[in-house]
């Protein structure tokens, strides 16, 4: 008969540790002097290379609280969770909403997991910046309160397409992707915009995550012989597969996503010789290493010490700076609505960070409308417009 | 291109047989499958990456002190978590292997979660050419490091005295224990056999993949695939089927598809089982209980 | 006097709930063969298992030549002198002959074995003519003999046979016998399970009995010659 | 297994006492504490659907995942391709998880045990992942297929509340039925076949039948776990059926206890809260499972269950392995 008691405890205890329901309150997460502020991020899991987005978002929150706060408030981030996993990521978005009760959310790396959760924050109504997933289905059609504050999917595909066709006399075009929502979140548009070209591709390869070797599919794109082959590759998968190809005399241009970056890849390939023709969408101002970037690197490391700095360390910032010119606008008596309010009314705001400006109006919720990209240049990463054609 | 496929996939396939054979060396002798033992392979890589970056030992001397760690790790492993259990459940036994490598994968990740490590070049061997086939330094020193250490292993299990303890153990333990040999201690040497063989590997795979977290995982499904198709429970069986599992995925990659070569492992496990549930080499499926 | 060479004192042993052995005592002497019997259950192979520490016993004393060795594991009290040929064999099927007689040796006896080897191909000659092939190819008979031979490469102190004739034809009972009159004409220490009481009391020189894991009987073979009936009785009644 | 009538129909009792306690959760929770509540349960079938083959018929079967990603799929099929409302969609994702127990057990029917079973369901596992990720027609791809949340019948099932009454309903229902199958007389040959399968078989018991019935009733449970889930998180995604899932299954299932239905309803309620709860160590939670499956192993092999059965006979269940 004890069973029962006990069982029930478990679950009442689990209760217990909720501390009412969250009304959809437009003050809710505020006090006179902060911010409450959900940061999701896949800090675990086998994604969790992601989550340095977020770590750089968070260092940028500590820089604003360092200069003082946004009118009078600082911004406490609520870490959480969600592994990149649908469930893992619906069940941190109901945390933050009910029982942290946050003000808003801003992150969120994993398409699918911010597809998932994206009914969820639909019907709570808060403010929600999504500052890497890059699936367009998260902010189009436009809802109120979500907004993206990345290039999306298809202003990347397209970028990565147009930099390919950039190059004179590209015909023929092959894709090496996985197959996840992150590659195709890539290359179906970068699909779309080829064949709004008249270009289909001449090989379309698989290369799976964890793989360590890419011998068949080199061997394939030999025999395919393209102009330009565009890799949906993460960041372990790409080296072996820029390996491989030097390894079997490949030396065709290969465009890369968001996800590498040519500093990291370099190091991890270890030979200039290998990366040479690696092109990388890169969504910032300057090289990774580059003056522009210096001071976002000094301010992450500031804050994290111990951080290595990739890619994806410094994605979400941008919309952080976005987010503190809103809640600026919106003045000292905060509500979700004014924040809203305002973010629709940012217009090409330059973030001195990202490549793109970013601009929300209540018909398009896709705030980076460009990408750049980088490649070697006489051995020296650099941002490029086009083909041959310096940022 | 034929050729060339044949021999990346005879190197890829040599760590998979090494893997094949490392999980057989546990099985034949104490009749569990080791769930854990992709996160040997990882943690061997990871021990070698440690120990030529964060400490600065050159990259012999350091895989040869990951190999012996893991043979330690293997051995404390038998004594202090699955010696208490055994003769309970398998289930129990599985979820022990499994929970052992679900801790060290947790162990690396909370270390280097958010990384991709790249290993330091090792032997940057000019490739050879032969007419349009390539053979990359990498693929000449993982296919001669695995023959040398084959023939090695094999010559012992069947020319000396030591190996021949070893076999009479896999086919009679009752019998072993009649003629003296300390069982419980042959367990734990063999598990630590196990995790040194499956270091071997991850040293192997080191060099010419990045580590990460979850390099394991991956291998144990190709250790089990080659382990299948070899005829479970067999040693030469486990190699040959690496081989030939490493040879396969080439295969299915440029001739059919590459989406197909993630799931080659899977298709030739479920063919096996259909069409010769003993595997290509096996005498007769061994299953202990 | 006899020496005595295996003492057993008020050895209880279970398997899970279920007592087997509840107090057996016996010894074994020097040069002698002893013969263990009563009914399936009785707790005859339980004795053996736990002389040789294939099961631990709950309480109680086995000791060796003052040596004790109740709760070491096999191959401790295997290295003090104590082998076993067991009912099922538990020979190595796939390794042959010679590679099973040596095995044998090497971990205990290794310094004679070469001489061993050789005294036991003298004494089974088949087995020198079979000694490249497996065992698993052998005949029932054969494969007795290597579990002997085997048993008897590590010069144990003491022999302890379970079952010696068990599955073998009638031609082949007679020559275990055979090799068991050489084995006590050459001093060798056994004890010994047997259901076949021709073979049990023509090798034995004691007896004893045992009931529901306790010893209920005993005494000199030659005493009781000719009186098996009694002893039938004695077992299963 | 000998009970009197009556400890039986105390045990009865006491096995509908829980949910009605249970009626009453929604008011002390918010919809996060509500929402995993909810997996709770889901879990709990899921846990018991494992526990049945690998517990009470003792075979290592890996298929678990597969079941539960079956049931998930056809219950999203079925509702975004033929639109039908999800309540409608449960019955099909039962069927379809007994139909992938029905080809489990083939692999051990051939003969095939162990640890080689073990192996070759869990490829079947990952080959249904790889087909839902590369029949992106049907199931929608990596990008996940929708879940119909409209009203069904009246009921508002995007409400944490309303879905978790309906859980409830079926998830009571499923363990009845699966406390009586193992009661009943195939219940007992499940556990003959487990404890000597060849002395089953002389007794004239069609061992066969017997196997193929417990694989497909687990696959039968756990599908209409996966239609439950797949209203959950209102999409399903392949990658939530892959190995990872496994691994937390069978933590679930060990944890509880092996073969005991109490069992699962612990280790399922008890390994949804951790990860829960460790939420505040980001990165941790691979230790945490790893470490805590360690320990019950070591310090009560028979899960939680068995601390049940010490504070009462009445939860002393036979079905789990002296």
């Amino acid at each position: 008969m004890k069973f029962k008691p006990k069982k029930l405890g478990l679950l009442v205890g689990l209760a217990l540790a909720a501390t009412g329901s969250a009304a959809a309150d437009e003050t809710t997460g505020l006090t006179d002097d902060s911010i409450k502020i959900g940061v999701m991020g896949p800090f675990s899991g086998n994604a969790s290379s992601y989550s340095k987005a977020e770590i750089g978002l968070m260092a940028f929150y500590q820089m604003i609280n360092d200069e003082g706060g946004i009118n009078g408030r600082k911004i406490v981030a609520v870490q959480e969770d969600t592994g990149c996993d649908p469930a893992k990521a619906l069940a941190a978005a109901k945390k933050l909403i009910h029982q942290d009760e946050v003000f808003m959310l801003h992150g969120n790396s994993c398409s699918g997991a911010a597809v998932a959760i994206k009914p969820e924050i639909v019907d709570a109504g808060l403010p929600w910046i999504v500052a890497h997933a890059v699936s367009d289905t998260i902010s189009v059609p436009p809802v109120e309160n979500i907004f993206h504050g990345v290039p999306t999917g298809n202003t990347n595909g397209e970028a990565m397409a147009a930099f390919v066709l950039s190059k004179p006399d590209t015909k023929k075009v092959a894709i090496v992707e996985h197959s996840n929502d992150w590659a195709h979140s890539y290359s179906n548009p970068a699909r779309a915009y080829l064949k709004g070209h008249g270009i289909e591709p001449v090989a379309e390869l698989v290369m799976e995550r964890g793989q360590t070797d890419a011998t068949a599919q080199v061997l394939k794109l030999r025999q395919a012989n393209p102009d330009f082959i565009i890799g949906a590759l993460y960041e372990a998968e790409t080296a072996i597969f820029l390996r491989d190809m030097k390894k079997y005399g490949l030396d065709t241009p290969v465009m890369g996503t968001a996800g590498t970056d040519l500093e990291n890849t370099l190091k991890r390939v270890g030979d200039l010789d290998t990366v040479k023709n690696y092109f990388v969408l890169h969504p910032y101002v300057d090289n990774l290493d580059g003056p522009l970037m210096k001071k976002w690197a000094d301010m992450i490391h500031k804050y994290y010490p111990d951080e290595e700095l990739t890619n994806f360390s410094y994605i979400s910032i941008g919309s952080g700076v976005a987010l503190v010119e809103a809640l600026k606008a919106a003045g000292p008596d905060l509500t979700r609505s004014k924040v809203m309010a305002e973010l629709d009314k940012i217009e090409n705001l330059d973030t001195g960070i990202l490549s793109s400006t970013i601009t929300w109006s209540p018909e398009e919720h896709r705030g980076a409308k460009s990408s750049a990209v980088a490649g070697f240049v006489d051995g020296q990463p650099t941002v490029l417009k086009a083909w041959n054609t310096p940022y | 291109m034929f050729l060339q496929l044949t021999l990346s996939g005879v190197s890829q396939g040599a760590i998979y047989a090494l893997i094949a054979l490392s999980l057989t060396v546990v099985y034949r002798s104490t009749t569990i499958v080791s769930f854990g033992h992709g996160d040997f392979v990882m943690a061997g890589a990871f021990l070698t990456y440690v120990l030529v970056v964060a400490i600065g030992i050159a990259f012999l001397p350091a895989s040869l002190i990951a190999i012996v760690a893991m043979f330690l790790l293997g051995v404390a492993f038998s004594r202090g978590l699955i010696g208490p259990i055994r003769g309970g459940p398998h289930v129990g036994l599985a979820l022990m292997s499994i929970s052992f490598g679900f801790t060290l994968r947790g162990i690396a990740r909370t270390v280097w979660g958010r990384e991709v490590l790249p290993m330091p070049r090792v032997f940057d061997i000019d490739p050879i050419f032969i007419g349009s086939v390539v053979i990359t330094g990498d693929a000449l020193f993982i296919i001669s490091i695995v023959a040398v250490l084959l023939v090695v292993f094999f010559t012992v299990l069947h020319f000396t005295d030591i190996g021949k303890m070893v076999q009479a153990v896999y086919q009679s333990e009752r019998g072993a224990r009649l003629i003296g040999i300390d069982v419980e201690r042959f367990h734990n040497f063999s598990w630590g056999l196990g995790a040194a063989l499956g270091a071997v590997a991850g040293v192997l795979i080191a060099p010419i993949s990045l580590l990460h977290p979850d390099l394991g995982a991956s291998f144990l499904i190709k250790g089990f695939a080659a382990m299948t198709l070899g005829g479970f429970g067999s040693l030469a069986g486990a190699v040959l089927g690496g081989l030939l599992l490493g040879v396969a995925e080439q295969y299915s990659g440029a001739y059919i598809d590459t989406t197909l070569i993630d799931i080659t492992a899977y298709l030739l496990i479920i063919a096996v089982l259909l069409i010769r549930p003993r595997g290509l080499f096996g005498r007769k499926v061994v299953v202990k209980v | 006097m006899h020496d005595v060479l295996l003492k057993i004192t008020d050895l209880h042993v279970s398997y899970g709930k279920k007592a087997i052995l509840r107090g057996a005592s016996f010894d074994v002497r020097n040069g002698e063969c002893l013969t263990l019997l009563g009914a399936n259950g009785s707790g005859k192979s339980t004795s053996m298992n736990a002389i040789c520490g294939f099961v631990k016993p709950v309480s109680g004393s086995i000791s060796l030549n003052g040596t004790e060795l109740a709760g070491k594991g096999p191959h401790t009290i295997f290295k003090q002198g104590v082998a076993q040929v067991s009912q099922a064999r538990d020979l190595f099927p796939d390794l042959s002959v010679e590679d099973n007689l040596r095995l044998g040796a090497m971990q205990r006896g290794k310094g004679k074995a070469a001489q061993v080897l050789a005294d036991i191909y003298d004494r089974f000659p088949r087995l020198a003519e079979r000694r490249r092939q497996a065992t698993r190819t052998l005949s029932g008979g054969e494969q007795q003999m290597v579990a002997i031979g085997r048993a008897l490469m590590s010069s144990p102190l003491i022999l302890l046979l379970d079952e010696p004739s068990g599955g073998l034809s009638p031609q082949f009972c007679e020559e275990i016998a055979t090799i068991m009159d050489q084995l006590k004409s050459e001093g060798v220490t056994m004890l010994m399970v047997e259901q076949n009481l021709n073979l049990a009391f023509r090798a034995a020189d004691r007896f004893i009995v045992l009931r529901d894991g306790q010893v209920v009987d005993g005494g000199d073979v030659a005493a009781m010659a000719g009186d098996h009936d009694a002893i039938v009785r004695n077992i299963y009644l | 297994m000998q009970t009197s009538t009556g400890t039986l129909s105390k045990r009865r009792r006491i096995f509908w006492l829980v949910p009605l306690i249970a009626l009453a959760l929604p008011l002390l929770t918010n919809p996060y504490t509500q929402f995993i509540a909810n997996a709770m349960l889901i879990y709990t079938l899921v846990t018991l659907g494992f526990s049945v083959v690998i517990g009470n018929l003792g075979q290592l079967a890996f298929a678990n995942t597969a079941f539960f990603g079956i049931g998930a799929y056809a219950s999203a099929i079925a509702s975004t391709n033929l639109g039908l409302p999800w309540l409608a969609t449960v019955p099909l994702a039962g069927l379809a998880g007994a139909f992938g127990g029905f080809l489990a057990s083939a692999a051990a029917l051939r003969g095939i045990r162990l640890y080689y079973l073990a192996i070759v369901t869990m490829a079947f596992g990952e080959l249904m992942r790889w087909f839902y990720t590369h029949t992106g027609v049907l199931t929608g791809g990596t990008d996940g297929l929708p879940v119909s949340r409209e009203r069904d019948f009246g009921l508002a099932l995007t409400s944490d509340t309303v879905q978790f009454y309906v859980f409830l309903i079926i998830t009571c229902l499923l363990v009845a039925g699966t406390v009586n199958l193992l009661r009943s007389r195939i219940g007992r040959a499940i556990i003959a076949v487990r404890e000597n399968e060849i002395a089953t078989a002389s007794l004239g018991i069609p061992t066969s039948q017997i196997i193929v019935t417990a694989f497909m009733w687990s696959g039968f449970i756990v599908g209409i776990a996966g239609a439950m889930f797949a209203l959950h998180t209102g999409r399903v995604f392949p990658e939530s059926f892959g190995l990872t899932q496994l691994i937390v299954n069978f933590a679930m299932v060990l944890v509880g206890g092996l073969g005991s239905v109490a069992g699962a309803v612990l280790g399922a309620v008890a390994l949804t809260a951790l990860p829960e709860y460790v939420r505040a160590f980001p990165g941790m939670e691979e230790i945490f499972f790893g470490v805590i499956v360690m320990v019950v192993l070591l310090v009560m092999p028979k899960g939680l269950a068995s601390l049940l059965a010490r504070v009462s006979p009445i939860f002393q269940q036979r079905y789990h392995r002296d």
